[in-house]
């Protein structure tokens, strides 16, 4: 583990919030609204952990116990993660596994909550959410897979670092469906559109909001804090993989996969203005075709 | 000595109990008979007795054999019959099945009858000679005949019948068989040669093969209706379920092994005459096809004495297939006789006690026996279990040694079969079983039932502790006798 | 070795005796369960000091059976899988000592300790048999015991069916057992297991057919897919102690079997190792599927079970691949994966079953949909099945994660290294675990949500109460346990190289190297999680901090502006899963049952499913019924006419004298 | 010489079609009764070179049991059980002797399967022995009558006899006289069997026996 890592780990805790305000105003202009301030998701934070709290009389203590697991895992999880060409704060091999079943703890956690308020709204979020992640998880090792055998190494650390021009000459078309299908992962794991739509207050259709309407106060604030981490998490994986910055030096990579990362965030606002949500049902043929992408690039590899 | 009064006490004991009045006495006489043969028995396995009558009683490996099973089996069963027929009560009373009004045929002449069946089947362990052979197997028969007929009604008289009638055709033709094979003994100057199987095997090759093997075909089809391979069995189930248990046991665990070994004498010159593998073929045939008729009429049986009889057409299907297979199989046949004779003595012992608490041998009508009959419930799961090949009982090791012969000669195909109609057996058994031990009893059956007493109960749980002993532990001699039987057999 | 003898000699005197005290439930419940105790931890000790020192000289007596021959032997695999055997079963003990207590005075426990004793007993004697016949017999003992424990209660109709099912799939799973140990024999003449090395050379396809045979014989125990039919009836019939034993440690016997086979029958071809990774996967799937639908939550443990059983097969699949292509590496995560999944498995599964015992003792049913809220009036127990679910999941810290991420090495190691054919293999492993993850996941969300948390769907929870210590602290334990096999999980790969050795045929050397690198990845595992428990922990601290001094209110559950909400409102088990299960309705085939709201002013209206399971519907009684009717086709054969029977006789006579003359 | 033998032997195959031809209770005892008495004769004049008191011993047992005691026997149950005919065998008459007929030939080529080794008696010794016996199995198969099957099996054991007389020439007199002594406990068992049926059925057509079966 070396020292460089723990920048990115910073740079992660500190911008990861104004990745939701780029993309906000992304769909502002889109919209051709003005839009909310780019660091209202920091003023929310800062407002939320200054409240008190209401819980429901039916909680117990997994009730409270579940933002706090679900931000350390999530915290946990940006140990693992390589970020501008450097190796994670802790690497081994196989280290995707525990980053990929630590956000599912934090799932995990989030959903017990859920369940723990015995409202239907939330009952019905938190069936929604571990059903479409249960559909992502495969996806996701998929596109590990691809990525450990295109660069023949297996640890984030070693993989992401790995890719450089060369790799790109060899397996560049390879990069970009994995990238591809990361970055339709993403989506879905974060509860964007097309999968969800965090925007609306239509508690039938929501899926990652519906399942916190109960917590407020500091608990809230984890949870939002967390999800925002996630994403960023996410999006750090895809600019990873399509980034040839492999062994450059660390200035230039942070700078330029950071620049990345709110590409990114562009993108996803762009996506999310143009694009409409998906049916619940259509969900499983998205995934669907993530995972093509994903076998398609590693079918290639051999 | 000691053969001719293995014979002839039980005549003596019989014919005395045809004249005794008081009942006690003569019930006495069954325990009392038996305990000296067994203890004949017993001293037979110390010190061979030499043979009687020039060499036509003798006592070899197989007859030793056979005798120890039945001796046995009959010593048990004597004190099964006499608590049995202190339970039954006598004069007029309704049948349960039809409601038809019977009573039972005299106790002097079933007592006189078990007495004399049990010289007869002596007799057959101990012959060498194939006419005497066939003179003491036509004596189980007409010995056994009235046994069945205890019961006086319809359904019993129809059985006795069908046994009579069925068993004297069959063996009229082993009679058949046994004059072709006095032709086939060579012409030889001077006296004939006495037709005892040592003599026989001695001419060896020099019998006439053509007439030997006709001659085995007609004492294969003669003895096996008395010994039950399919299709010659019909006689068996309808005798089985209509007779008193104690009688059921005695058929199923002596008689059909005695009528084995009649079929296995001639088997022995048919080796020695260097045409071995033409009777075990046969063998091997009939005892698949037992097994399957057997199969058949297990599954999804009602009549839980009859399923019990079927069940005994497979085992001597068992037992005639190890033997056709020879070998190491052989060793597992004789092996398998043993067990099945306890077992199914055991088990008939067992329904006699389920008759007397449920009045039915409907198995749709018994329920929940485990709690009604404890200790009979107890002993006719764990027969099951035996009966059907499980760990740690005895016919586990028989018919595991049987399969691995199987396989170990390259019987593979036959082998399959073997497993897959123990398995279909299996089922069709545990489906019936199980739903007569499990459960609660009805209130009807709760009011009815009397509890058991000693007399019936002590019997078959003695044979279950031999067969659970028999399936941890074979003991030294009994393998050494089984060895030689089977090296008789030409088997190993 | 003697110090075993002890165990199981131990162990039939406890059963004997509480057989004996059959009068006073009392005292042959405490007789049973401190033989038990007692018998097991000598089996402990003779373990754990056999893995300490490496083997203990074998036991050779001779034994008057045909081909048997009283030898018992103590490899590193066999203690390794003592283990479990002995330490749930103590447990369970102690567990079904207070459990049973419900039916003082109304059934006789006699015979239920007598099982009881002779199944753990039976266990450890199928682990250091090491003759054939000895072997199938206590294998044998081993499958019969279970039937007396799971029809203990056969006053109801559908424990008996249970029995009958589990009691013929026991026996029918043996035949082929029985002709396997003939045919490993049959070169040598000797059933020893010392001399059954040749039986695999004897023919060209000798060694396959060998293999299929193990599969088949011992994937029955197992419970593979598709013979895993009896495994979710008999566990929901049974005592909860019995099914946590059941679930824990009987179905290994069947993996141990497979493995024991694997060291006698030489080097694997490549499709030994595709064969159980497809059976593996199939039953994982099948198994958390089927598991997702149930509503019996002792039935979605047994499903679970045949799930796990899915993953330990798996492992055992990738590994022999790994050996077959000589891989060393890909051959010892494998193995290793799978053998400490067994070990793990039998803690989680047990707690699990153990969880639900509590629930179905306090409140009489485990329909998930009729109970909620126990938290509330069961804190401890729900704490530990909260620990029992997220360990199944394999969530970190918990051991699941532990022996889970081993099989993930292996398979991303072959899927990056291996060329074609077995990569894709490799990579149908990983993804397969991860589906089967996010599935298990999803199951004991709905499972442990839908049970303990919200409220109470009914007046069935208000009775419900903390069982006493005696169910408690074996819980408390094997909770421990989960957490603490966790965080050791290095440790316990350390002490693993001579069992995989024993277990796959290769060096001790090669075996610990190869593990070496899944070694330092667990310890990084570890230190993560231990950062984790800090990290929440400050968290939580934080968090406290911050609410000090601020109104902190109490209110009702936020519905949204509805008036009048019930409890009946909360999202059930069912509709929590309806999503999967619509989406795998061809796989799963839920009967529905519905009566529809009709008219102006509704009577009533309900909606039920049930998911049966296929295999049974579509191919067992299909099958069963069929052999039946082609029988009974033949049962005219005995129409009681005398004339025909005596037919018979002349067609028989007449036929062989044509047919052999 | 031998002519004597091969007619006798061709009377029994006549007595065979009587039996099979009639449906008198009385004359098929008659019929019975006649064979036995043949096989008497056959016995004398097969052993017609040496006539030692062991052949005569057997021809007055066998003419005693079969001729008379037996037909004595069976007239006595046949007047107990006030039958006098077989009503409506499951085989009719005509058709039961073209069975008979294929019955011999059946035997007839069995015989020449069979070559019969050292000096023979007769040629049509062992085709007659086996379609005698014959005849009475399709006697106890075709009629329904428990005395009609009681005389197939007498017939079946002439045939038999037959046999033994022809071919057999080293045989223990004992050996002979066990055999015909368990024959006739047979028949004597078989008769009470029958009186019990009558009384029980209130006939003897075993027609009636058809409880017992799955």
């Amino acid at each position: 583990m070396d020292a460089e890592a723990l920048i990115h780990i910073g740079i992660a805790l500190l911008l990861a919030p104004l990745f939701l305000g780029v993309v906000n105003r992304t769909k502002a202009v889109f919209a051709g609204r003005q839009g909310r301030p780019l660091l209202q998701a920091y003023f929310d934070l800062a407002k939320l952990l200054r409240k008190g709290a209401v819980y429901s009389r039916t909680t117990t203590w997994v009730f409270r116990a579940g933002p706090v697991i679900g931000l350390s895992a999530v915290l946990m999880s940006l140990t693992l993660l390589p970020f501008g060409g450097q190796g994670a704060l802790i690497s081994f091999k196989g280290d995707f596994v525990l980053f990929a079943y630590l956000l599912g703890l934090a799932r995990f956690s989030t959903v017990m909550a859920a369940m723990d308020v015995g409202s239907s709204f939330e009952g019905m979020g938190a069936s929604r959410e571990v059903t479409f992640s249960a559909l992502a998880e495969p996806v996701l090792f998929l596109c590990f897979l691809a990525l450990a055998r295109h660069t023949g190494v297996f640890s984030f650390s070693e993989m992401l670092p790995a890719i450089s021009y060369s790799t790109w000459t060899h397996a560049g078309p390879a990069l970009v469906l994995v990238a591809s299908a990361l970055f339709l992962v993403t989506l879905a794991e974060n509860s964007r559109i097309p999968i969800d739509d965090p925007n609306t207050h239509l508690e039938l259709t929501m899926i990652h909001e519906v399942m916190v309407l109960d917590h407020g106060g500091p608990d809230f604030a984890f949870i939002q804090y967390g999800s925002a981490l996630k994403l960023w998490a996410f999006s750090a994986l895809v600019v990873g993989t399509l980034l040839p910055i492999g062994g450059i030096d660390l200035p230039t990579g942070v700078v330029l996969s950071t620049a990345g990362t709110f590409i990114l965030a562009v993108m996803v606002g762009a996506v999310e203005s143009t694009m409409a949500r998906l049916r619940l049902l259509r969900v499983p043929q998205y995934m669907a075709g993530a995972a093509a992408f994903a076998v398609f690039a590693l079918v290639i590899a051999l | 000595m000691v053969l001719l009064g293995l014979i002839f006490i039980p005549v003596v004991m019989g014919l005395l109990a045809l004249v005794l009045r008081h009942d006690a006495s003569r019930r006495l006489l069954l325990p009392v008979t038996a305990v000296i043969h067994s203890a004949l028995t017993a001293s037979a396995w110390f010190d061979a007795p030499g043979p009687v009558w020039g060499g036509w009683l003798l006592l070899d490996g197989l007859g030793l054999l056979f005798l120890s099973i039945t001796s046995a089996l009959f010593l048990v069963a004597s004190f099964y019959a006499v608590g049995y027929l202190g339970k039954e009560d006598r004069g007029q009373r309704q049948d349960f099945q039809e409601g038809v009004i019977f009573s039972n045929a005299p106790e002097a002449a079933f007592v006189a009858c078990l007495l004399f069946f049990l010289a007869s089947m002596t007799l057959v362990t101990l012959c060498q000679h194939f006419g005497l052979l066939w003179v003491g197997v036509e004596a189980t028969t007409l010995a056994s005949a009235p046994l069945i007929y205890f019961h006086r009604h319809r359904r019993s008289l129809e059985a006795t019948w069908k046994y009579l009638m069925i068993c004297s055709v069959g063996i009229a033709l082993a009679l058949m068989g046994y004059l072709l094979l006095a032709i086939a003994v060579p012409e030889t100057p001077g006296t004939g040669v006495p037709m005892v199987v040592s003599e026989l095997m001695r001419l060896g090759t020099s019998l006439h093969t053509v007439w030997l093997k006709a001659a085995f075909i007609f004492f294969l089809v003669g003895y096996g209706t008395k010994m039950g391979l399919a299709p010659l069995h019909t006689w068996l189930p309808d005798a089985h379920s209509e007779s008193p248990s104690v009688v059921s046991a005695l058929l199923s665990g002596a008689l059909l092994n005695c009528a084995f070994l009649a079929i296995l004498r001639p088997l022995q010159v048919l080796s020695a005459a260097g045409e071995g593998p033409f009777g075990r073929e046969l063998l091997v045939f009939f005892g698949l096809l037992s097994m399957a008729v057997a199969a058949i009429f297990i599954l999804g049986q009602e009549d839980y004495k009859r399923m019990l009889a079927y069940s005994s057409v497979e085992h001597m299907g068992i037992i005639s297939l190890g033997v056709g297979i020879g070998g190491g199989a052989a060793f597992g046949a004789m092996l398998h006789a043993v067990n099945h004779s306890f077992v199914k003595g055991m088990l008939f012992m067992v329904t006699g006690n389920i008759l007397a608490a449920y009045k039915t041998k409907n198995t749709r009508k018994v329920q929940g026996m485990l709690r009604l009959i404890p200790v009979t419930g107890v002993l006719w799961v764990l027969g099951f279990l035996a009966i059907t090949g499980s760990p740690p009982f005895g016919p586990f090791l028989s018919e595991f040694t049987v399969l691995k012969g199987m396989l170990d000669t390259g019987h593979t195909t036959a082998a399959v079969m073997y497993l897959l109609l123990l398995a279909i057996i299996f089922i069709g058994m545990t489906s019936v079983v199980l739903k007569m031990s499990q459960g609660a009893p009805s209130e009807a059956h709760q009011s009815m039932a009397s509890r058991e007493i000693y007399a019936t109960v002590i019997p078959p749980a003695l044979l279950a502790v031999a067969v659970t002993v028999l399936g941890v532990y074979v003991p030294l001699p009994l393998q050494a006798l089984l060895h030689n039987a089977a090296s008789l057999l030409g088997g190993s | 070795m003697y110090l075993l003898v002890t165990a199981i000699v131990t162990l039939g005197i406890g059963g004997m005796a509480a057989l004996l005290a059959n009068r006073s439930p009392r005292l042959s419940s405490a007789i049973g369960t401190s033989g038990a105790v007692l018998g097991s931890a000598l089996g402990l000790v003779s373990a754990v000091t056999c893995l300490y020192s490496g083997g203990t000289a074998p036991l050779e007596l001779s034994w008057e059976v045909p081909f048997g021959s009283f030898s018992l032997g103590m490899d590193a695999l066999s203690a390794f899988f003592l283990l479990p055997v002995f330490g749930l079963s103590a447990l369970a003990a102690v567990y079904g000592n207070e459990y049973m207590r419900a039916y003082h005075g109304r059934k006789s426990l006699g015979p239920h300790w007598f099982f009881f004793n002779l199944l753990i007993a039976g266990m450890a004697l199928v682990v250091t048999a090491r003759n054939g016949v000895l072997f199938l017999i206590a294998w044998e003992v081993m499958s019969l015991a279970p039937f007396f424990l799971v029809t203990f209660d056969d006053d109801k109709e559908s424990v008996r069916s249970a029995g009958w099912t589990y009691l013929v799939a026991a026996h029918l799973g043996s035949l082929p057992l029985l002709v396997l140990f003939i045919m490993l024999g049959q070169t040598s003449g000797s059933l020893d297991f010392s001399s059954f090395g040749a039986a695999a050379q004897a023919a060209p396809g000798a060694a396959g057919i060998l293999f299929m045979l193990a599969v088949v014989g011992f994937g029955t125990k197992a419970g593979f897919l598709p013979l895993h039919v009896w495994l979710p009836e008999a566990h929901p019939a049974a005592p909860s102690h019995v099914s946590a034993v059941m679930s824990g440690v009987v179905i290994k016997m069947g993996i141990y079997g497979i493995l024991r086979t694997l060291t006698f029958i030489g080097p694997p071809p490549q499709w030994w190792g595709i064969t159980l990774i497809g059976i593996g996967l199939a039953s994982g799937a099948v198994g958390i599927l089927f598991a997702i639908a149930q509503h019996d939550l002792k039935r979605m443990l047994a499903y679970s079970s045949v799930e796990n059983i899915g993953i330990i097969t798996t492992g055992l699949g990738i590994g022999l691949l790994g050996r077959s292509l000589d891989q060393p590496v890909l051959a010892a995560l494998g193995f290793g994966g799978a053998i400490f999944h067994v070990l793990n498995h039998a803690m989680f599964k047990g707690l699990l079953f153990m969880g639900a015992g509590s629930v179905l003792h306090s409140t009489g049913t485990v329909n998930i949909n009729r109970l909620g809220g126990l938290h509330k009036k069961m804190p401890k127990t729900s704490a530990y099945f909260l620990i029992g679910a997220a360990a199944v999941c394999g969530l970190p810290p918990f051991n699941g994660f532990a022996s889970e991420f081993l099989i993930y090495l292996a398979g991303i190691t072959g899927g990056t290294t291996l060329p074609a054919g077995g990569a894709v293999t490799a990579w149908c492993v990983v993804v397969g675990l991860a589906a089967v993850g996010g599935l298990a996941a999803l199951c004991f969300a709905q499972a442990f949500g839908a049970v303990f948390l919200g409220e109470p769907r009914g007046s069935l929870a208000d009775k419900a109460h903390e069982p006493g210590p005696m169910m408690l602290v074996p819980m408390a334990l094997l909770a421990g346990g989960c957490a603490l096999s966790g965080l050791l999980a290095p440790m316990i790969l350390f002490k693993m190289p001579s069992a995989l050795s024993a277990a796959s045929g290769i060096a001790k050397e090669t075996v610990a190297s190869g593990l070496a690198t899944a070694f330092d990845s667990l310890t990084f595992i570890v230190l993560v999680s231990a950062a984790l428990i800090t990290v929440a922990s400050l968290l939580a601290l934080l968090r406290r901090r911050l609410l000090e001094g601020r109104t902190v209110g109490e209110a009702g559950t936020w519905d949204c502006g509805y008036a009048a909400p019930t409890t009946r409102m909360q999202y059930t088990a069912s509709s929590f899963t309806q999503p999967i299960t619509a989406l795998m309705s061809q796989v799963l085939r839920i009967k529905t049952r519905t009566t529809a709201p009709s008219g102006l002013f509704p009577a009533g209206a309900s909606f039920e499913t049930a998911t049966p399971g296929g295999t049974r519907e579509y191919i067992y009684k299909p099958v069963f019924n069929g052999v039946a009717s082609a029988l009974s086709r033949f049962k005219w054969l005995q129409h009681g006419r005398i004339h025909l029977y005596v037919m018979y006789i002349a067609i028989t006579l007449i036929a062989l004298l044509v047919w052999k003359l | 010489m031998g002519i004597w033998v091969d007619s006798t032997i061709i009377f029994i195959v006549l007595t065979n079609f009587m039996l099979l031809a009639s449906s008198r209770l009385a004359a098929l005892v008659r019929g019975v009764a006649l064979q036995g008495f043949t096989l008497g004769a056959l016995l004398l004049l097969t052993h017609s070179d040496n006539l030692t008191y062991r052949v005569w011993l057997l021809v007055v047992a066998a003419v005693g049991i079969k001729g008379i005691a037996f037909p004595m026997f069976l007239k006595r149950t046949l007047n107990n059980i006030n039958v006098h005919r077989e009503v409506e065998p499951y085989i009719g008459y005509s058709l039961s002797i073209l069975i008979g007929i294929a019955g011999l030939l059946l035997s007839l080529w069995i015989g020449s399967r069979l070559p019969l080794p050292g000096p023979i008696v007769s040629t049509l010794a062992i085709p007659v022995a086996f379609s005698t016996m014959l005849t009475g199995f399709f006697l106890i198969i075709s009629r329904k009558n428990a005395l009609t099957q009681v005389i197939g099996y007498l017939a079946a054991e002439n045939g038999i006899f037959v046999f033994g007389v022809t071919a057999v020439h080293s045989s223990s007199i004992w050996v002979e006289l066990g055999i015909l002594l368990d024959v006739l406990v047979a028949v004597f068992v078989m008769g009470i069997a029958i009186h019990h049926i009558n009384k029980e059925f209130e006939s003897t057509d075993v027609d009636r026996f058809s409880s017992l079966k799955d």
